[in-house]
């Protein structure tokens, strides 16, 4: 049982916090979304891959610096608090840890090192309109001849699409494996419309029609087990950004009740409102336990599905909870669109759902009990 | 005893529902059912036709011009309006302002501010809360100071509802500075167009313009706006914050909202299964249906101790939180039932044809007002633990 | 819609209250359990009977003054404030609507008339050893020829078994259809075994060998219809008297926390514990008007079977809230045995397992609602 | 970081599950795991057998007989007991007085006293809550009079566990009435046997006397029977009641019960049906599971704080009701899973076979006190207001 940083790690984390500190703030965030033509400022992105963040995930091999998962999961936090909107995860553990995972020579050298610097950005082209919180339910299927793919449906919910230079497309082979394959967004026969998410973020909508992918685009024979990781990891990092948006967000609650008056008093002197503002700290320390026990998880996550599953439920009901709290002891100015907190509130919204909800993933927990006669993260 | 509809209440139902099949205008119920958002006009031309019919003081009076119906008669229509997808006639003038003018007005406001509600020439918005001044009304500093035949308003209301729709407002302003909270507080009326006044939009994180910041600065109204006696102002708005609890539960439109859920939760999803068939998620359903039941029997309990003449306190506190967790939770359970296709408001959505699911997250995040406004449901414990058990 | 008493059913209601006041007491009830050889005074139990209490359920042509369920109910709610302890529910509800449902003139002049004077006592022996919360998984079957019935087998939880004078004795007839004997205690070949239920009540365990009831112990042909009844009464019953009992703590809790001086001041000036006692306030003006909901609906009970498993889900859930609730805000005085508080805690967890607890109720409605497409409680 | 046990853990937790299973006495697992009650004997003998492998002092250093293990060894010790169905060795001797004598006893203290622990020689008990200073620890009013070198004591002391079992107890009681609450209290010791002590049972509503009342009336005992400085009694008391909460979790407990909770849940029922197939009862089984994970984790995560020499403060709070919270909901849970079949503590069961279920009714009487002993979780949600929030 090791629940310290290694210095290394700490540094990193340190400089990262600072940056975020001194160059990023939720006006920047609006800023961002109104002004920049994907919601992305690549020079940002690329001063980004010199701290190190984007590449703290590659091999060296690789042209990367790690891979530091523990590392990543704690910019993952930091991104959660400061509510940095950015293609990280996107690019950076899921499309890295796929093309870590499943890449050939040339893939990965055309690949990973421009990730880890920040020149490129990879994000995953997964979800599928009305999959639900299954990410395993991909139907979009390929129609091959050995020399490739032909491809004719559509894929939701691309986190950061337009600011990609390469997909990874996830597929059905003919035998029902699933596979992952590079795809050029300026492929012919693709179309893609752009919306933003809950919490701003841009998204695409992404439809194929006729889409033909050469053999070569194709990452590796299955991709089973290679998403299996990649969803693990991206669980994970899901947890600890929520973590970081929870932080803080009861920090600002619990400032806010220090300086509103009403009835004569600080809302803070309120016992009942005290009573929920324990309530709330203690949430988030007992999700930030269950977060750092994901990342270890998400470093080996054989045998690990079922806790990442609790994980993961516990973490999005507090989500709920937190910015439930949040709003309500913040009263009216807490939602307005130009409070901060109303931004918090739709990230955690957007965070609950990301990869399954409580609902979801507290079914999977209760499945698993009933069919092994009550094993279950415990047996 | 007798906890079932008699007859002549299942006939009156049966005459509302039948008056909004036939004059409800369709493209204005499709608009309500599909969560879209509605504009002044949409509201004012269905205030006109139920004015045609009689019913826009639905709860005045025979006197006043009103139908003259019971409690539980008003209960009946003011659900089946929900339910039918008729849009809201917002309380502000005839259930908040009128009943009030019934009260303290004089006889000219009366004559002349009551026919132009019902046929809704008047669209008032309410001058309560302000920045400083939230749950903690009392604590108000909107001044109005008397000169000459006239109040001087200066201050600044926050939160006020279609205070861009509206060309009235009543508010409670300070007219004198050197008593304690409530007492020297007053209950006035005016034009939103008197010079003076600044209607400044607040958008709320449902992406919609609903609520206004409104700022006064050296407003002149008469002294004849004046509603009731001078500095006694909180005492009208003590009656009317009650009548704003019963009405705050807004049951019928919790029953819409389920009725849509259970819609949502029966249609198969793209492997042909259904959400209601997943027994977590029906109990869920179950919880909330047993819930509504209790706060529909609570409430006819105290319409009927309302109609026998009783009166009814803390217990319209109990009415205004519990319905407003209710129909949060509801709010939630849809967008649960939609999730994970959630999009921000006023994106595009991934399927156009179906705008649906974008307004139900808009409506969760807009339903967050709900314990928040009309008194927060934390004050709301608070009246009920000193008016009920003494604490 | 009617929320009205009428004058005689105040009238009544007043006097019942009145004599509890005056003659009853939680002292009182140990020293009934302590004393009594069945923990039931039978004179006072024929003073009942004068009162107007024990034949209200039943016509007059059967020697009754009612049936006026409404007023029993009302009684059923003062039993629950007064921790009364007694087969009031089991004699003159639950015999009672069977005897009037199901038997025949010579059945019902033998104990209609008796039960309601106070004279006879006759309860329900249903349960059985694992039945589990649903009442029609009636095991216990009879094998017969037309003379009669000869059984073997158990039935469990019979409150106030052994201060009867008659059991009626629930039976799988061979056809699978439920049947209803009345059965006299001392019958050859029945052995019944006294224990105490978690509130106290004193209970029987019944085992038949070789049991022989003659064939005139029969009531009517199926009991089916008439069971539905009077377990749609029994529960309205159960719901009135947790109402009941509910209140009474709740008040309790409340004068508590007046008094009860911690850090300098009254517990009741502590904001989160006012809170509180309001949360427990609203639970049980919610549930009163759902138990008189219930009350309405076992007086024509068809196609409210529904409605009625969630009441009962409602009330039980409150029933946990508000005795834990007690407990914890009265602190360890609360616990002690001689504190009425654990007193009324056993009673409510009593209450809130018979008949069915708020997990089997909402499963009921929640089957419902999947098996009918959502349509539940409401449409 | 790695959140994972290292060899030397899992190693060290083998040696103690093997040591439990070699050395304690079935007939002791037996009742431990059938939830009956123990009596003195049973505790007493199994403390002795901890104490001849040199575990008695098991959070003890070496340098005063123990066996030196860090936190988590501590931490992987209990919940092995726990688990294995060891009775429970009380606190009050070896985890709470133990640490404090050697922090501010003196060496004849020391020297006396803490072999006797040890040894089960001596059985200690609380004397800390009274009947009107219950969370309100500090209100106490027990006083202690000093008459040559003598200490008289006349009070009443309330909730006092196994007092009945104890030849010792450790009291505070006020040596100076006329300062501040906190700052007239001193932290003694005293035989219980000493004229003067009456100890009356008091027997809660799970029908099990385990709590008692003790009397003093003019009780004598020596000055050197003082524990720290005189009137300093309170800081004594604070490190101990930090240290009682870390170790009120009990999650060693809490998991045994959840594997009880499993094993009943997966019995097949009457109808052939398991509880656990039913996926809304195997939701709040997942519910729990996930609940004691983050328990768990945040409790290795508050000990490998305190081995790197950290402070842990208001957190232990959090561990305390969290811990107690979820034990509570597991003693609801298993008495839904056994309902309707409840009697009355004492009473036979139907199936005298069977004392379980009985005894998990009494359990889920006796687990109110969870939430109120050692200070109430509304206490320590102030705790940690004030503490972690600067409420």
């Amino acid at each position: 049982m090791d629940f310290d940083l290694g210095d290394e790690q700490r540094m990193l984390l340190d400089s990262a916090r600072a940056y975020l500190q001194r160059e990023y703030s939720v006006p920047t965030r609006r800023r961002q979304f109104a002004a920049a033509e994907n919601g992305l400022d690549r020079k940002q992105w690329g001063a980004l891959g010199e701290l190190g963040w984007l590449g703290i995930t590659i091999a060296e091999a690789d042209g990367g610096f790690g891979p530091d998962l523990v590392c990543a999961m704690g910019i993952a936090e930091l991104i959660g608090e400061h509510l940095f909107a950015s293609p990280y995860v996107q690019s950076s553990l899921e499309a890295a840890t796929l093309l870590a995972e499943l890449g050939n020579t040339v893939q990965r050298g055309r690949w990973l090192p421009a990730v880890a610097s920040g020149e490129a950005i990879v994000v995953l082209a997964h979800f599928e309109p009305g999959m639900g919180h299954d990410w395993r339910d991909v139907q979009l299927a390929l129609h091959s001849d050995n020399d490739g793919a032909i491809l004719t449906g559509r894929k939701t919910n691309v986190a950061w699409g337009a600011s990609a230079d390469c997909w990874i497309v996830t597929l059905r082979d003919p035998d029902g494996a699933l596979s992952a394959w590079l795809v050029d967004p300026l492929t012919p026969g693709i179309f893609a419309e752009r919306y933003a998410g809950i919490d701003g973020t841009p998204m695409l909508h992404i439809s194929f029609e006729n889409t033909v992918l050469p053999a070569s685009a194709r990452l590796g024979r299955s991709a089973t087990a290679a998403l299996e990781k990649t969803m693990a990891v991206s669980m994970a990092a899901t947890c600890m950004e929520a973590i970081g948006a929870m932080t803080k967000l009861q920090q600002m609650t619990l400032e806010y009740v220090k300086i509103r008056h009403q009835f004569g008093a600080p809302l803070g002197s309120f016992q009942a409102i005290q009573h929920r503002l324990v309530d709330m700290f203690a949430k988030v320390e007992l999700c930030r336990s269950l977060g750092w026990l994901a990342t270890s998880h998400a470093e080996a996550p054989a045998g690990q599905e079922l806790a990442l599953s609790g994980i993961k439920a516990q973490i999005s009901d507090s989500c709920r909870l937190i910015r439930e709290e949040a709003i309500q002891l913040h009263g009216g100015i807490g939602m307005t669109d130009e409070n901060d907190t109303s931004l918090y509130f739709r990230r955690l919204l957007a965070l609950e759902k990301h990869l399954g909800d409580q609902h979801y993933h507290f079914g999977v927990l209760a499945g698993a009990l009933a069919a092994n006669d009550g094993a279950g993260l415990y047996d | 005893m007798k906890l079932s509809w008699s007859q002549d209440e299942t006939d009156f139902r049966q005459e509302v529902r039948e008056f909004i099949a036939t004059h409800l205008p369709r493209v204005l119920r499709d608009k309500v059912y599909a969560h879209q958002e509605l504009g002044r006009k949409d509201f004012v031309s269905w205030a006109r036709i139920l004015n045609d019919r009689g019913w826009m003081g639905w709860n005045w009076p025979v006197e006043f011009g009103g139908p003259g119906w019971s409690p539980i008669q008003t209960h009946i229509f003011e659900e089946e309006m929900w339910i039918g997808g008729a849009p809201e006639v917002f309380a502000f003038g005839p259930k908040m302002l009128a009943p009030l003018l019934m009260q303290f007005g004089t006889n000219e406001q009366r004559d002349y501010l009551l026919p132009r509600i019902r046929s809704a020439e008047d669209w008032w918005c309410q001058g309560y809360s302000e920045p400083n001044a939230g749950s903690d009304l009392a604590s108000l500093r909107t001044a109005a100071v008397i000169d000459g035949d006239q109040f001087v308003i200066n201050g600044q209301k926050a939160w006020t509802t279609y205070g861009h729709y509206a060309n009235k407002m009543f508010l409670l302003a300070r007219t004198d500075p050197d008593v304690p909270k409530q007492k020297g507080i007053s209950f006035i009326l005016l034009d939103m167009e008197t010079p003076g006044i600044t209607v400044r939009p607040v958008v709320l994180m449902d992406g919609v313009h609903e609520v206004n910041e409104v700022f006064f600065d050296d407003v002149r109204v008469p002294l004849s706006n004046l509603v009731g006696e001078l500095n006694k102002g909180w005492t009208c708005a003590k009656a009317l914050l009650a009548d704003e609890r019963i009405n705050a539960g807004k049951l019928g439109r919790t029953k819409r909202e389920l009725r849509l859920l259970k819609r949502i939760a029966n249609r198969p999803g793209r492997n042909g299964q259904r959400l209601i068939n997943d027994l977590r998620y029906a109990e869920r359903v179950a919880r909330i249906e047993v819930d509504i039941l209790a706060l529909e029997y609570m409430t006819l309990r105290l319409l009927s101790d309302l109609s026998a003449g009783k009166v009814v306190g803390a217990e319209a506190s109990l009415l205004k939180w519990r319905g407003t967790e209710i129909a949060q939770a509801i709010s939630l359970m849809l967008v649960d039932a939609i999730a994970p296709d959630l999009h921000a408001p006023g994106s595009t959505a991934t399927n156009p044809a179906d705008p649906l699911p974008q307004a139900l997250v808009r409506q969760y995040l807009n339903w967050r007002k709900l314990a928040i406004y009309g008194g927060s449901n934390e004050v709301q414990h608070n009246i009920v633990a000193k008016a009920a058990l003494g604490l």
